[in-house]
């Protein structure tokens, strides 16, 4: 019994950075089907190699669904852009690694990508939320930026669009970035096949936790609060603006990550202006809107799970494919509009509800499972 | 620059006007009137383009009842997606972005399985007008006179009459309105009728201009949106004013340095435009208006 | 007949009821009162009666019509089994093969707050809310619907009440200060030559000169023009002034009636003020 | 400017206080304009530490833009504001709640989406550490009696709860001059007097307050000093009992004798 | 490859045979009932015979997005091709199951199907893509696994690489039938208006080399953005110069406009082009007279006499009665793949690496458009090229044919045959005058 509860205070210890009202899914339930779901996904490429490649690329996009999720879900702003840093760390990957060649070009690709994918949102939100625009102003003219990215890009055809050894290629894309390992010198991490996946998995699980850490934090409660009123925020002695400014780099971070882990996925290391289209852009606002935007699980497992069935849908060949897609948006934005995340916790806790109602008389396991508000802020 | 050149861009400038301001002022008016962001904006416009061509080819039509038949047909098609979609979407911004834009898949490829890739396609009516060795369609400036006559119209018809008057009250305020006998929820389905009804329009005027397939609208989308966010509140002020300012610097671009900086100076515009004017022209308007009252 | 009958109306926000059956009858000609302390749902109950909310239970009548009617939802869908034929030659419903009840014909389905306004019901919000960005005419022109009768609208009278009104005419409402907001927002409900007048806390946010000021031009308004007033106040000095009888309200019920007398008493209205 | 405006410039009393050593707040000059309105029109105004001062006056007269200005929600257009000797004209609004200044807003401004204790949260985790959120959060609930609403979601709470809340929220990070606009709007008397008591009590623990209120009672109950605005300027400052028996005050605001308000009903610019 | 098939063909075509007519009656509606999952009904029947082992080809080809309407045809004829094969008795004796989604004009989707198609499928040949972005999209996968793939867009050429096989005309081909004949027609001043990216700039290049092979000039160029279909000023621009021709590389369905507008303005200068009719069919979807006086030189149109094409046409048609228009592409398409079971039948094995040095062979194709070659050390094919011209009612003749060899990559110095490559050369890093 004490032994129990010695490792219950471990547990609540463990979780305790990860839990919050900002948060779904602060039970022992739930981190116990968090880890089985893990060692599922750790097992995939044993038990199905087929999916490891696909599931590698909607892993790497997840990145981009969180970083959607960060900055709408948890702050408020509402990028349609939010592929523009992907695109231009993709881009600046290549560059990068076609000039300098190899795991180096690699290393050095991710690290320049990862700063210019910085750099450029937190240029674009300080020119942004200092120069007071706002609301679905932002949203447009991410939207438009990203759009620009995509016009300039798909004209730079000619041979004299070359950084270096690095040709853009326009329309057509640029090729050849070294994406197969990573590395310095005689250290080199494969990038292939299961050892991309198991980066990119691990980097997932990584960035999932460390973002659900985030946003229980005190910089988390500040851009909640940030979200729900700037004004007011303000007046408790926050810089909105800079935790907004912040939120969004961050956020252009985390979707710079994702265009990177993209390159390294792409075969041949490959990349096209496409990546900016009007397309790519709804995607992670689908995706957050799907799985639920204030669900940073929610969205993750949407975005993998919305790619999926886009690609079976489209390899069925069937001419109804973007049809079903359009009608599952219209049903899940009119039926659950808050996305799919708040029902599928209402119906585990019923589930739960029931299952607990059938253990009464076993108090422990009730209290257990009882909803750990006030535990988790202890 | 001989008066030739000077007359290409000023046939050049009422070209673009017209298209952006036909593009936009349907989702001026649904999105600044409603607060409803239709992304399948460029699918309404199709419709009216489809309706128009089929009723030309297939039933035979003369060109202007066909284009009426296509406004009339996208008129009745905004309001039925209004009763069965669109009102569940108020006050939902973004969530109506995303519902929009589900729509706006599902119509492009029930467009593509119903009548294929491509409509045969509508000629040109009118002839040109020629100037020294130029000429200029005289179909694309008769456009951009129907674009003009569209914004007196809606400026009549919202700032003059009394539907105008109930439709802004309803937009100010929707619960005082009701109290004021407004059937707001028939104001809301005629509002958007009439944005339904002027894609339909856009639709109509420009399919004998273009090629018609499933992705017709699609070419009109980022100039709407970025004519009615530079724009602002304001429907008809703020369409004007950013079709002015857009197709003045595309067209000026486009003349001076070819289409592709046309394209991005426009972009460009629109983004510096958003930065320095963050309630867009008709924000920035009111403020000189405010300003004027003062000085008297 | 009264002019205004509510009886045993009932609503909630969500799962929380707010009125839990209330009985309110004003006849013609009178200025009746609402009173009660904050949160007991006096704003509900006028936005009930003027169907800006809907009610769960009970019916309001005005000039003996009734224009909510709840109950109309619970007989849908239910099985009448041998009472169908009975129930059909009624006339109050239709009734399909099985005996389920598919449609009421009557008696009447709600009417919205927009055809409350047409057959007479003028409403003067909480907090005014004038339409801001239309000129002061426009807001009074917006008032014109609020009309039985079909009367040449009374812009004279409502220029007479509040000549602010029409030196500002072309002005926007928005610029107007808080006291000349509210008269437009009288002026812009009695234009229509209404039979009742719905007055939602007339007094709050306003400057203690000009409540009195308006007080005494309801006072006016129903003497002269014979409108029917019903009103809710926090301000003992505006229920005192106003009000020829009153209904106070707790937690959703009608706990008291006040005529005359009670009302002269100011701790009998405090006590109801700050239960 | 109309006549009687001259008149009232006589009998404000702006500097002639006395007071000048222990000023929290002052204003100097500062001047608000929207476009054509000048809602603040060269107001010097000051605030001693620990006073408790009232700013009356009728709608539209500027008070909560003046509170605006002191919090730098909005820019002067002219002017200055001094806190505790310092020039924070050009601070942005969180730096100056750094230095002290505290505001609750006119309509109650909480997060409605949020618990009160996520609410209570926003601001305590400014001036505690993680280990102290739990008993701060519930002493002050204890102190605005919200302890049982302590997992309520703010929008459900009543207008009087959400009222306490956000005034619990601004005390929260212990400021040393509190603004506060229209604290007992919406109020039963009952709760009015519980705030009058709550404010009183934090005004003798040093807190300074600067209050807009109409509730003239309530004034009464809690003010040293009440300044009245009218037209963006400051038409005279005083003891309540003053500023109450100023025939002036009478016919511009409180408006005992009952009769009508010529000048509103005429509209207040001058240029009709 | 011989008379046998074709004469079989004709017989199913009309219908001579009872049997044959009960069997291609069978064969169109499995082929309708089969668009969605290609491998779905013919599993079974190859099961028989190959088992898991059965050959099976991927046909990636756009049926909806932007380029649904180039991209139907070519799928259309890909499964004519297929069914006529299995038909007549398969490859080796074998049944070829096809793997056909729909890749929806997505370039991110094509890679994706082309690895599901290549690692999970395991297809013997890959068939994919109508936009040159398209194809450098999967290129880096089908090197990856050395997978033997036929590009059959017309395109800008240049693309020399082991497994790849762009069996479509290059520019230098079409242009070079049509840039020659025009300023022989009317003239040696030539404007040129392109799309701007990869094919677009390439082609206006390659007009320009052209024109200085023949004493021309090019007095102005205009490269247009994908998306723009405003086309005032270009025309002003047009005028401002009075040509002798204009070259249009323009692509896609906003520049179709550009007719319109051309016509309606009453600019009667005659267009050569590369890309107009022989794909798009713009001469059937435009109302007359917007491609008055057009020209392009293709290797292939559905218009193109002869008794070898108009028997293609009808089966074509009778095997997808809606199609709407059979262009260049997918006459390409439904050569090749005759050309692909040629090279296995001869290599006696699917294996890819014996059917690539069989082509490399050297392999001669019956095809619609004529008997036409595949160039070894290129991979690309020598065509008949026509010059079409469409007349104010658009009507459409053929001037005569010229067989053109794939020359450029000659030039360069690409052979397949003796060196690995997986390049893509430019005409710029050749010639000056590019």
């Amino acid at each position: 019994m004490s032994a129990d509860s010695a490792l219950e205070t471990i547990t609540a210890r463990v979780r305790s950075p990860f839990e919050g009202p900002n948060t779904t899914g602060n039970s022992n339930a739930f981190w116990t089907a968090f880890v089985l779901a893990v060692v599922g996904l750790f097992l995939v490429p044993a038990v199905s190699p087929g999916h490891v490649s696909d599931l590698t690329l909607f892993m790497s996009y997840a990145f981009l669904a969180l970083s959607l999720c960060f900055i709408w879900g948890y702050c408020g702003i509402l990028s349609f852009g939010q592929v523009a840093f992907f695109g231009v760390a993709g881009y600046t990957f290549g560059i990068v690694g076609i000039n300098v060649g190899a795991e180096t070009g690699a290393l050095l690709g991710v690290v320049a990508a990862l700063f210019v994918a910085t750099l450029f949102a937190a240029a674009l939100g300080y020119f942004m939320f200092y120069g007071g625009v706002r609301d679905v102003y932002v949203t447009i003219m991410t939207l438009v930026v990203a759009l620009v990215l995509n016009t300039f890009m798909g004209q730079t055809a000619g041979s004299e669009w070359a950084i270096g050894d690095a040709r853009l290629g326009g329309f057509n894309g640029m090729v050849g970035a070294p994406n197969r390992a990573i590395g310095t010198g005689s250290v080199a991490i494969d990038m292939t096949g299961d050892g991309l996946y198991y980066v990119v998995l691990a980097l997932l699980i990584a960035t999932y936790l460390g973002l659900r850490a985030l946003v229980n934090s005190r910089f988390g409660y500040a851009m909640v609060a940030t979200r729900e009123d700037e004004d007011r925020t303000a007046m408790f002695g926050y810089n909105t603006k800079f935790i907004k400014l912040a939120v969004f780099t961050f956020g252009g971070t985390l979707a710079g990550l994702s265009g990177v882990l993209f390159m390294f996925w792409s075969p041949g290391g490959y990349i096209n202006p496409d990546v900016f289209g009007i397309t790519a852009a709804a995607m992670p606002v689908i995706w957050a809107s799907i799985g639920g935007r204030t669900s940073l699980l929610g969205t993750t497992t949407a975005a993998v799970a919305l790619q999926y069935l886009d690609q079976r849908l489209a390899a069925s060949g069937s001419e109804y494919a973007l049809v079903v897609i359009g009608a599952l948006l219209l049903f899940v934005i009119l039926v659950m509009p808050a996305g799919v995340a708040p029902y599928a916790e209402r119906a585990v806790d019923w589930i739960r509800d029931g299952v607990s109602a059938k253990l009464r008389g076993d108090p422990e396991s009730e209290n257990e499972n009882a909803p750990s508000n006030s535990e988790v802020t202890k | 620059m001989d008066p030739y050149q000077l007359l290409n861009l000023l046939f050049q400038f009422l070209d673009s006007f017209a298209v952006i301001v036909l593009a936009a002022v349907g989702l001026a008016i649904i999105f600044g009137m409603m607060g409803i962001i239709n992304l399948a904006h460029g699918e309404f416009i199709l419709v009216g383009a489809y309706a128009t061509v089929l009723s030309y080819h297939r039933i035979g039509l003369p060109l202007v009842v066909a284009m009426l038949v296509g406004v009339a047909i996208t008129t009745v098609y905004g309001v039925v997606l209004e009763r069965l979609i669109v009102r569940h979407l108020y006050d939902r911004l973004l969530d109506s972005m995303v519902a929009t834009w589900g729509i706006s898949l599902i119509m492009i490829q029930g467009v593509r399985i119903l009548w294929g890739n491509s409509l045969d396609g509508v000629g040109t009516p009118f002839g040109s007008v020629s100037y020294g060795p130029y000429s200029y369609s005289t179909y694309r400036l008769v456009l951009a006179g129907i674009a003009v006559g569209v914004l007196i119209g809606l400026y009549v018809l919202f700032a003059r009459t009394d539907f105008g008057m109930r439709a802004r009250a309803t937009i100010q305020d929707k619960e005082t309105a009701r109290s004021m006998g407004v059937d707001t929820d028939r104001m809301y389905l005629s509002t958007f009728a009439i944005g339904s009804a002027l894609a339909g329009l856009t639709g109509a005027l420009y399919a004998p201009t273009r090629s018609v397939g499933p992705e017709f609208g699609q070419e009109y989308v980022v100039e709407a949106f970025v004519t009615v966010v530079v724009g602002g509140a304001s429907v008809i002020v703020g369409t004007s004013m950013a079709g002015g300012l857009l197709a003045l610097v595309k067209s000026g671009a486009t003349n001076q340095w070819g289409q592709f900086i046309g394209l991005a100076a426009m972009l460009v515009t629109a983004i510096v435009a958003i930065r320095l004017m963050p309630d867009g022209i008709t924000g920035l308007l009111e403020d000189w208006r405010r300003a004027r009252r003062e000085s008297e | 007949m009264s002019m205004l009958a509510v009886d045993g109306l009932a609503v909630s926000y969500g799962n929380t009821p707010v009125l839990r059956g209330i009985d309110v009858a004003v006849e013609e000609g009178e200025i009746v009162g609402i009173v009660g302390k904050n949160g007991v749902g006096k704003t509900t109950l006028i936005k009930a009666v003027m169907g800006l909310l809907e009610a769960d239970a009970g019916t309001v009548r005005f000039r003996g019509e009734t224009v909510t009617n709840p109950d109309r939802y619970r007989f849908e869908g239910t099985p009448i089994g041998p009472l169908a034929a009975s129930v059909r030659q009624s006339g109050l419903a239709e009734t399909s093969a099985g005996g389920v009840v598919d449609k009421l014909v009557g008696p009447a389905p709600d009417v919205p707050a927009n055809g409350r306004a047409t057959r007479g019901i003028g409403y003067i919000p909480q907090g005014r809310d004038v339409f801001p960005d239309l000129s002061v005419e426009e807001n009074l022109r917006m008032g014109e619907t609020i009309n039985a009768a079909d009367d040449d609208p009374l812009y004279d009278v409502v220029y007479d009440y509040f000549p602010i009104l029409e030196e500002r005419a072309t002005q926007d409402a928005g610029t107007l200060s808080g006291g000349q907001q509210q008269m437009l927002a009288i002026g812009r409900a009695l234009v229509g030559n209404p039979d009742l007048l719905l007055l939602d806390e007339p007094s709050e946010g306003i400057q203690p000169s000009i409540v009195q000021q308006i007080t005494a031009d309801l006072t006016r308004i129903n003497d002269e023009l014979g409108i029917t007033i019903l009103f809710v106040e926090q301000n003992l000095q505006v229920i005192q002034n106003l009000a020829t009888r009153c209904y106070a309200i707790d937690k959703g019920t009608i706990v008291d009636e006040l005529g005359p007398v009670d009302l002269s008493s100011r701790e009998t209205l405090a006590e109801y003020l700050a239960v | 400017m109309s006549v009687h405006d001259s008149t009232i410039k006589t009998t404000a009393a702006v500097d002639e206080t006395g007071a000048g050593t222990n000023r929290i707040l002052q204003t100097r000059g500062l001047v608000k304009r929207f476009g054509g309105l000048t809602a603040i029109d060269d107001v010097d105004f000051a605030v001693e530490e620990g006073e408790m001062r009232c700013l009356i006056g009728p709608n539209g007269a500027g008070k909560s833009t003046f509170l605006k200005l002191i919090t730098g929600r909005h820019a002067p257009s002219d002017g200055s504001v001094y806190y505790d000797g310092a020039d924070i004209t050009d601070l942005d609004s969180y730096e100056r709640v750094d230095q002290g200044i505290s505001i609750k807003f006119q309509v109650p401004s909480i997060y409605p989406e949020l618990t009160v204790r996520q609410n209570l949260r926003v601001p305590l985790q400014r001036v505690a550490s993680r280990s102290e959120y739990d008993e701060r959060t519930e002493a002050t609930l204890e102190q605005f009696d919200l302890l049982e609403e302590i997992d309520t979601v703010a929008a459900n709470l009543s207008h009087g709860q959400q009222q306490r809340l956000e005034i619990g929220m601004a005390m929260t990070l212990e400021p040393d001059l509190m603004l506060l606009d229209e604290p007992v709007a919406g109020l039963s008397i009952e709760e009015t007097e519980e705030i009058a008591e709550l404010l009183v009590e934090l005004n003798d623990e040093g807190v300074a307050f600067v209050v807009i209120e109409h509730d003239i009672d309530f004034v009464a109950s809690i003010a040293d000093r009440v300044t009245v605005l009218h037209q963006g300027e400051i038409f005279t400052e005083g003891s309540i009992e003053d500023v109450r028996a100023d025939p002036e005050v009478k016919r511009i605001y409180l408006g005992e004798s009952g009769e009508a308000d010529a000048e509103e009903r005429a509209g207040p610019e001058a240029d009709h | 490859m011989s008379d046998r098939r074709l004469s079989r063909r004709r017989a199913l075509a009309t219908g001579l045979s009872g049997v044959g007519l009960a069997l291609a009656g069978c064969l169109a509606e499995e082929g309708d009932g089969n668009g969605g999952n290609g491998d779905g009904g013919n599993g079974e029947t190859t099961g028989t015979t190959g088992g898991d082992d059965a050959p099976k080809i991927a046909v990636l080809e756009d049926r909806s997005g932007n380029f649904a309407l180039n991209g139907t045809a070519k799928w259309q004829a890909s499964l004519l091709a297929v069914e006529e094969i299995n038909a007549d008795g398969g490859v080796l004796g074998e049944e070829i199951e096809v793997y056909d989604p729909d890749p929806q004009s997505d370039n991110q989707r094509y890679v994706e199907l082309t690895q599901e198609a290549i690692v999970d499928e395991e297809v013997d040949a890959l068939w994919a893509g109508y936009s040159s972005a398209t194809r450098e999209a999967i290129r880096p996968t089908v090197n990856q696994h050395d997978q033997l793939y036929f590009y059959t867009t017309q395109y800008e050429g240049g693309v020399c690489d082991e497994t790849t096989f762009a069996v479509g005309a290059t520019a230098r081909q079409q242009l070079g039938a049509v840039v020659p004949y025009l300023i022989e027609e009317y003239g040696p001043r030539i404007y040129t208006v392109a799309a701007d990216y990869n094919f677009g700039q390439l082609s206006g290049d390659w007009v320009r080399i052209l024109a200085e092979e023949h004493d021309a000039e090019v007095v102005d160029e205009e490269y247009i953005p994908l998306d723009v279909s405003d086309f005032g000023s270009t025309i002003n621009n047009i005028q401002g110069e009075d040509p002798d021709f204009i070259m249009s590389m323009l692509v896609g369905e906003s520049h179709t406009a550009f007719y319109e507008q051309r016509a309606n303005t009453g600019l009667d200068i005659p267009i050569g082009s590369s890309t107009t009719m022989a794909q798009g069919y713009e001469h059937r979807r435009l109302d007359p007279p917007a491609l008055t006086d057009m020209y392009v030189g293709v290797n292939y149109m559905e218009e193109i006499t002869g008794e070898r094409n108009e028997d293609f046409v009808d089966r074509f048609y009778e095997e997808w009665p809606d199609a709407e228009y059979l262009n260049q592409e997918a006459q390409n398409n439904y050569f090749s793949v005759y050309m692909w079971k040629e090279a296995v039948e001869r290599a006696g094995t699917f294996d890819q690496e014996a059917v690539i040095e069989e082509l490399e062979a050297g392999i001669e194709v019956e095809a619609p458009e004529g008997d036409i070659e595949l160039d070894p050390a290129t991979h690309h094919m020598t065509h008949h090229m026509r010059v079409g011209h469409a007349d104010e009612n658009h009507e459409v003749t053929f001037s005569e044919e010229q067989y053109i060899e794939p020359s450029f990559l000659h030039e360069v110095g690409c052979d397949l045959t003796e060196e690995s490559e997986q390049t893509q050369y430019e005409p710029g890093e050749y010639y000056d005058e590019a």
